[in-house]
Order: structure tokens, then C-alpha cells, then sequence
């Protein structure tokens, strides 16, 4: 008999959802942070769910669109999305043939200000001043301020429905752990959606991560996927 | 009853479960002791960690852990601590519930003033003025006068802390909601009538005909 | 005998100095960003000896003055200071005393503020759009700009010639790590500063601090003080 | 002997010990092979680690651990990880030593573009306006003509990675460093001739009276 306790008695919220329910919160057209670098750090069951539920519309906020049998790159060959903000397409000829077509409205952002764009999002700052993209076609149509005498483009917040992070570890509450450059965007992102999705590869309990070892804070954290059951996804 | 028992007692109804909060230095911080039994909230501290209690016995203390005064304080398990960008980021970025913060004076615009009073007291802003512009609800909790002299009046004579209107005022003697419409009194502690609030109170409150009693602890 | 190899043999820089030397390449005058709140997390030992060689009109960017007898608050008392940039001095009446008589600048700043004009200052970013201190005084003087119809102050980077950090734990390459509240404006101030003085509680072999858990990465960290001898400081 | 290793190993002389480097994904990568002994270079990827080095072994792979085009790779002893903000943070800040990319145009100017054909290749631009933008010296590490029409011209014809002039450019047959004055002919290959450069560059090139040979690897 498995021992699972309603960890939640009472007063606390349950966070613990399967993978089909939290694909289901999702609905078409939503505008959708997901983490990862080249689908490292991506949330791979949350994605394939997604593709599974035939999700359509979609504005997908990441760095790129990895490789078409990879991370967000599933969702393109799919044709769930119709925007992608992402720094890099390249790996994904898919994408590139979409962009083309007219099918996928695809908006090109340098890394260094996606990042700084989400994290302004989830701070509550107004925009992000960067030197990066003055005098490129980046610049185009956009506001720019000078301070000190130096020139900076305004790069608006970024913002999203939901925030689908992948993580290593996560504890009862939610707390979340990073590995190496699997970390990326997700920190970032988890700050700045309205309803936010964690899917770790361990789940362990409260206390094992400690304090200073938590990157993504609990309360940050609105859903965490459940483990895949043997018979199960 | 003590006043300050009166007022944190009262803030503590406010908070519900798994709610991220701060609480300012002083009166504030005795919030914490008032939470309804089964209701679990985060305290934030803004010098850096999530999830602060006090500490267990004398004698544990831990050096590198303190509130936003400097004194000693414990941490539950589960909690995260993080640098001040983060800590603020928390903030401004509204992803705290609530702030319960002390004041020195709240005018009918729900405006705030809490930390200078300009050729007297200039200990600095510290992080109220994040506090008030970012949290999700902003509580003030103060006493309704000093020395005799009202503290809730027309308009602000001290300089703002924020622009942004404050959600809800408690004191000893009332709770008042800063509305649009203006001051409007919710509750008058018991044995006080609203008589009282009133002449002790230089802003225009409005006294809807349903002032509730305000529940206090036991 | 001590067994201590030369670790930077041909090619590596020194890190290692003592107290002493490292508050000696300090000069008078010199902008100084010192890491702590309320003296948790501030480099303690740099202090004590930059007040007892009795250093002069130095300007100190820190979160706050601590108390008299304790952290940024020794080298208030010492009138070690020409200005200060802070977001509280309050605890400290020594500061207030000679802020009044016209002794030292103080320059008060919002906490979350300072915390990102220093985040600003070492991430190459021109400036932080936050609505805080709108409608205030701390709005006085100062540029703004409206992003979408919002309202936002314009907050200037800020940088310093040296950051004297506090971290729990230094590895022999100058990887950081801290402890609890002690994190505070350490980490930030290592990237905004010309020259970053770390002063670690203990120090590890290199490899001992996962590469997940280093928040501070040793390219940033030009000296780490020496441990104390029992004989010296 | 092969062009992109005449390029890598005259790269890796720019770099000195302590350095924190990015090597663009590609022929920069090949740079990390070249380093003189004893020289010990950090490589940063700016997906987010300090310390890269290749997998020690086949079947080491970490899967949370790739190089910034995906591929896996290793990480030294001391090696640090973090998130997109701060990597860039290190990038935008100055905290890089040296960045190492390719180029599809180098102009007059020192402009480089590299990042995409309009109506033929829109990659994106991934890391690299930032790189360029940020880093303290930009090393262009690129074949010098491509299908035989030469990539230093006199003005890009692409749209620029950044306004920010490239600190060198090392191709298979010269060493070429952007001024205010225009572009300066430092070095070329060994058996290549100032008049075969000159005549492979459309862009105009001071030669100054004592152009080095290049060092290659041996």
C-alpha cells in the first residue's frame, strides 16, 4: 500500500498535479515561458503532453526551438505555436520553414536581452537599458534612451501566462534545484508567469535542499509534476 | 489589552495559508505570533531569505542569519535564502502576498509616509519604498495617534513613502480601508464607538452603516 | 613546517594576500563598495584594518551603516568617509551626527534600488526603470521614462574601484559561497567593481564547492584575504 | 596543412593565463586545443558555466551539461554554473577577457556581421550581438574569402552583430587589426604574400612596413 499523505491538510494548497491535468490548465492561444538551452533544461513531459493534447496557438517565449525531435522544437513540428520569441532558430530547420511560409510569427531577441526581458518581467522593472542591438536591425522601431551620454535600446518586460520550468530537484514545497547548464532560463522564468509549472527529475523532501541551495523559491512555485508512474507517463 | 497586541492580532486575520509576507521591524514583527492555529505563512525578510521564524532556544543562534534589524532569527525547514537584487525582485514584482508595515501618518489619497521626518529622523527609506510599490496588499499597522496628535489626516504632511494607495490601516482602535471614494472605516476595536475614531482621526473617514466589531486575540 | 606550493606557478595570478596588504592597495579617496546588512556579510577584517591605518575620504556604496561598533559603522566613527550611498542609516547615530554637521554626503537610495544600480553597474546595463520612489523624494533631479504608459525612474548604474565581499566559503580559485542572510549585496558587488577583495570565513580545496552551489565564479575575484595566523590578524 | 587550424592555433596566442574566454560554436571552438602549455584559459559557454573542457571520456556525458550549440561537454575542477541573466551579466559587463566568433563580413569599420542572410539564413543571433557588444577584445576567427569572393570589404553588406569594432580578425592567411585608421595588416601566413592578402581583400588594408609572419601550430 502506498503511504501518500495528504500533505496539504487543510490550510495548505496541493501543488503535486500529473503531467495530462497540468497540460490541461493550459489552454490554446495561452503565451508560455519554457525553460531549457538546445531542450537541456526543457520540460520534456510537459512539452510531449502538450503535442499529445493537440495544444494550438501558442505563444512560446524561450531561447530556441532546439532541434525539431527536441524540447520546444516538438511544439513547431507539431504546429502548436503561432509566435515564438526565442534568440536562436537555426537548429531547427522546421521553424525556419514555418517563419517563411507565414505560418509561425517568429520574433528574434539577442540572449543576453531575453534573459534580461524576462527577469524584468518577473522584478516588476520597467525595461531593460542594453548597449546590445544599437545600430542592428534589433534597434527597429524601438525606444531608446540616452543616460551619461551613452545611447541604450528600452527592451520591454517580458511576461507570461505560464512558466514551464524543468529542474533536478524539487522538494515537497516546491523548492527547485538546477544542474549545470540545464539551469538557463528557467530561474528567470519562474518569476515571471502568472501560473508556474515545475518539472523536476527528483522529488525529495523538505529540508533536503538547503537554504542557500535553493535557486527557484517555493513560492514561486504554483504546480510541480508529479513523478511518471510505471504504467504511466 | 495592549495596544500592540490589539493591532498585530488583528493584522494576523489578514494573512491565509501559504501566503509570502513581510513584516517591518517592531510592531510588525509580533504579527507573527498571532496566526490562526493550521495557517502556514512564509515570512519574508527582505535582507534575503524566505521562510524566517524565531529562534528555538537561546543559545542557537546562527551568525549569519538575522532579520532586516540585525537581530537573530531561525529559519523553517524549506526555506531559501537569496542576494538583495532577488529579495527585491521578490518585491517589486508583487510576487509578496502581503507587507505589514508601521507608519507615521496615512492621509485620504491612502498615502503613506513612514520613514523621514525631515530635520528630525532621516534613518533612510531602507526597503519600504519597494515594500509599499511592489507588494500585493500593503497593511499598515500603527497606532492610530502620537502623543494625542492624530496620525490619520488630510493629506500627508511628511514625505511619501509611495504613490501607491495602502490597502488597509489597522490600529488600536479601528481598521480603515483607503478606497478610491476615500477613508472608509471597517471595524472599531471593542469598548470603542465610533464617536471616538472619528474625533481621534483628522481625515474624513466614511462610516458605512454595517462598522463591524473587530475581533481581537483572546 | 607549513607544506604551502607556490599554486599559481608560471602562469597563474596570486590571489592569497594578507589583511594588511590587500587594505594597503587601497588609496584615500578611493569608491568603495562593502558588501553586508546591519554588519551580516561585511568584511570584517578588511575594516578593522582600513581604520587602523587610518584611511581618508572614502566613498562607500553599502546597504547601510550598521551601528557604531560594528561593520561600515567603524569606519563611520574613524571618519574614514567622505560620502556614503546607502539605503538606511538609522541604526547608527554617528552617521546622522555628521551627516547634520555636513561631515559626510549620504546619498539615500530604496534598498531594491541600490540593489539593482549595483546589479546594473557590473552587468553592463545602462540604468534600472523601477516605479519605486515615484512621487517622492527620491525622484528629485532625476531622468524618467514612460514604457506603455507607465511611469518609471531612471536609476543609474553604479560601480565602484573595489568591492570588499564576505563569503561563507572561498575555494583556492576564488569560487564564492555564502551563508543565509550574509548573502545580501555581496555577489552583486563582485561584478561592479575595478578590483574585488573577497574575505572568506573558511577556505576549501578546489572542487569542494559544486559547480551549482558557486554563486560567486573566481573570475571575478582578484584577492582573497588569508586566513588569520594565531600570531597576526 | 588545414586552414582552420592555422586560425585556431593563431587565436589561442591571444588568450593569457587567468583569462575568462567564450569560443563561439564552430572553428572558435577548435581554439582551446592550441593553448600554449602551461597556459590556463577559463571557457565560459553562455548557456551558462565557467570551466568547460571537453568530455574526459566517451560515455562521461552529462545530459544537463552541452555546449552552447547542444553538443556535451565536460567541466573542469572549480568549474561554476548559472543562469542566462548572469551569464550574460558577465558577458555585457566587460567580465569577459576575450570572445572568439566567426564572421560572414568584417568592414573598414571593423563591423562585423555574422548573423544572418536576409531572405536566405535567419538564424538568430543567439549569444552573439551580446558577445560582441560586451566582451573586452572580439577576436574574429574566420576563413578569409568564402567560395573564392573575399569577406573583409570595404562596407557589410549584412546586418551588423554590433557598432562595437572587433579587436582582430584571424583568418587562414593574415592577421588583420581594425583601427580608427581603417584596417592594419599585422600578419601573414608563412608563404602567403602581403600582394596575395591584399589581393583577396576587397576591403583596403594599411600595410605598414613590417608585417610579421604568422606563428602557426607545428
Amino acid at each position: 500500500m502506498a503511504i501518500v499523505a495528504a500533505l496539504t491538510a487543510g490550510t495548505r494548497p496541493q501543488k503535486a498535479v500529473s503531467v495530462e491535468k497540468a497540460a490541461e490548465m493550459i489552454p490554446d492561444g495561452a503565451v508560455l515561458m519554457i525553460g531549457g538551452f538546445m531542450g537541456v533544461g526543457s520540460p520534456h513531459r510537459l512539452i510531449a503532453e502538450l503535442v499529445r493534447q493537440g495544444r494550438k496557438d501558442l505563444t512560446v517565449i524561450c531561447n530556441d526551438t532546439s532541434r525539431p525531435d527536441n524540447g520546444v522544437g516538438l511544439l513547431v513540428v507539431a504546429r502548436a505555436l503561432r509566435k515564438v520569441v526565442a534568440s536562436h532558430i537555426g537548429t531547427n530547420p522546421e521553424t525556419q520553414k514555418q517563419m517563411i511560409a507565414g505560418d509561425i510569427e517568429v520574433e528574434l531577441v539577442p540572449q543576453g536581452t531575453l534573459a534580461e526581458q524576462v527577469r524584468a518581467g518577473g522584478y516588476g522593472l520597467g525595461g531593460v537599458l542594453t548597449p546590445t542591438g544599437i545600430g542592428t536591425p534589433v534597434e527597429d522601431g524601438k525606444q531608446t534612451i540616452v543616460v551619461d551620454g551613452k545611447t541604450f535600446l528600452v527592451e520591454k518586460p517580458l511576461r507570461a501566462d505560464f512558466a514551464l520550468v524543468a529542474a533536478k530537484r524539487a522538494d515537497y514545497r516546491g523548492n527547485l534545484e538546477y544542474e549545470m547548464t540545464a539551469r538557463n532560463f528557467n530561474p528567470l522564468m519562474a518569476m515571471a508567469a502568472e501560473t508556474v509549472i515545475a518539472e523536476p527529475v527528483e522529488i525529495v523532501p523538505t529540508g533536503v535542499i538547503a537554504p542557500d541551495h535553493v535557486v527557484t523559491p517555493h513560492v514561486l512555485v504554483d504546480y510541480i509534476i508529479q513523478r511518471s508512474r510505471p504504467n504511466g507517463r | 489589552m495592549d495596544d500592540k497586541i490589539v493591532i498585530a492580532s488583528r493584522v494576523a486575520l489578514e494573512l491565509a495559508p501559504g501566503e509570502l509576507v513581510n513584516l517591518g521591524i517592531g510592531l510588525p514583527t509580533l504579527v507573527a505570533n498571532y496566526l490562526p492555529p493550521g495557517v502556514e505563512v512564509f515570512f519574508q525578510s527582505e535582507n534575503g531569505l524566505i521562510g524566517v521564524q524565531p529562534v528555538p532556544e537561546i543559545g542557537l543562534e546562527d551568525e549569519f542569519l538575522t532579520d532586516a534589524g540585525g537581530s537573530p532569527v531561525g529559519a523553517v525547514p524549506g526555506a531559501c535564502a537569496f542576494d538583495s537584487a532577488f529579495s527585491f525582485g521578490l518585491i517589486r514584482g508583487g510576487h509578496l502576498s502581503a507587507t505589514v508595515l508601521g507608519g507615521l501618518e496615512v492621509d485620504e489619497e491612502g498615502h503613506l509616509a513612514n520613514w523621514m521626518v525631515p530635520g528630525k529622523m532621516v534613518p533612510g527609506m531602507g526597503g519600504a519604498m519597494d515594500l509599499v510599490t511592489g507588494a500585493k496588499r500593503v497593511i499598515v499597522a500603527m497606532t492610530h495617534t502620537a502623543k494625542g496628535a492624530p496620525k490619520i489626516i488630510p493629506k500627508c504632511t511628511l514625505p511619501l513613502t509611495s504613490v501607491r494607495r495602502v490597502d488597509l490601516v489597522v490600529t488600536e482602535l479601528a481598521v480603515i480601508a483607503p478606497t478610491p471614494e476615500g477613508l472608509v472605516l471597517r471595524e472599531i476595536a471593542p469598548g470603542v464607538s465610533v464617536e471616538q475614531v472619528v474625533k481621534m482621526t483628522a481625515a474624513r473617514l466614511i462610516v458605512p452603516a454595517d462598522v463591524a466589531q473587530m475581533p481581537v486575540a483572546a
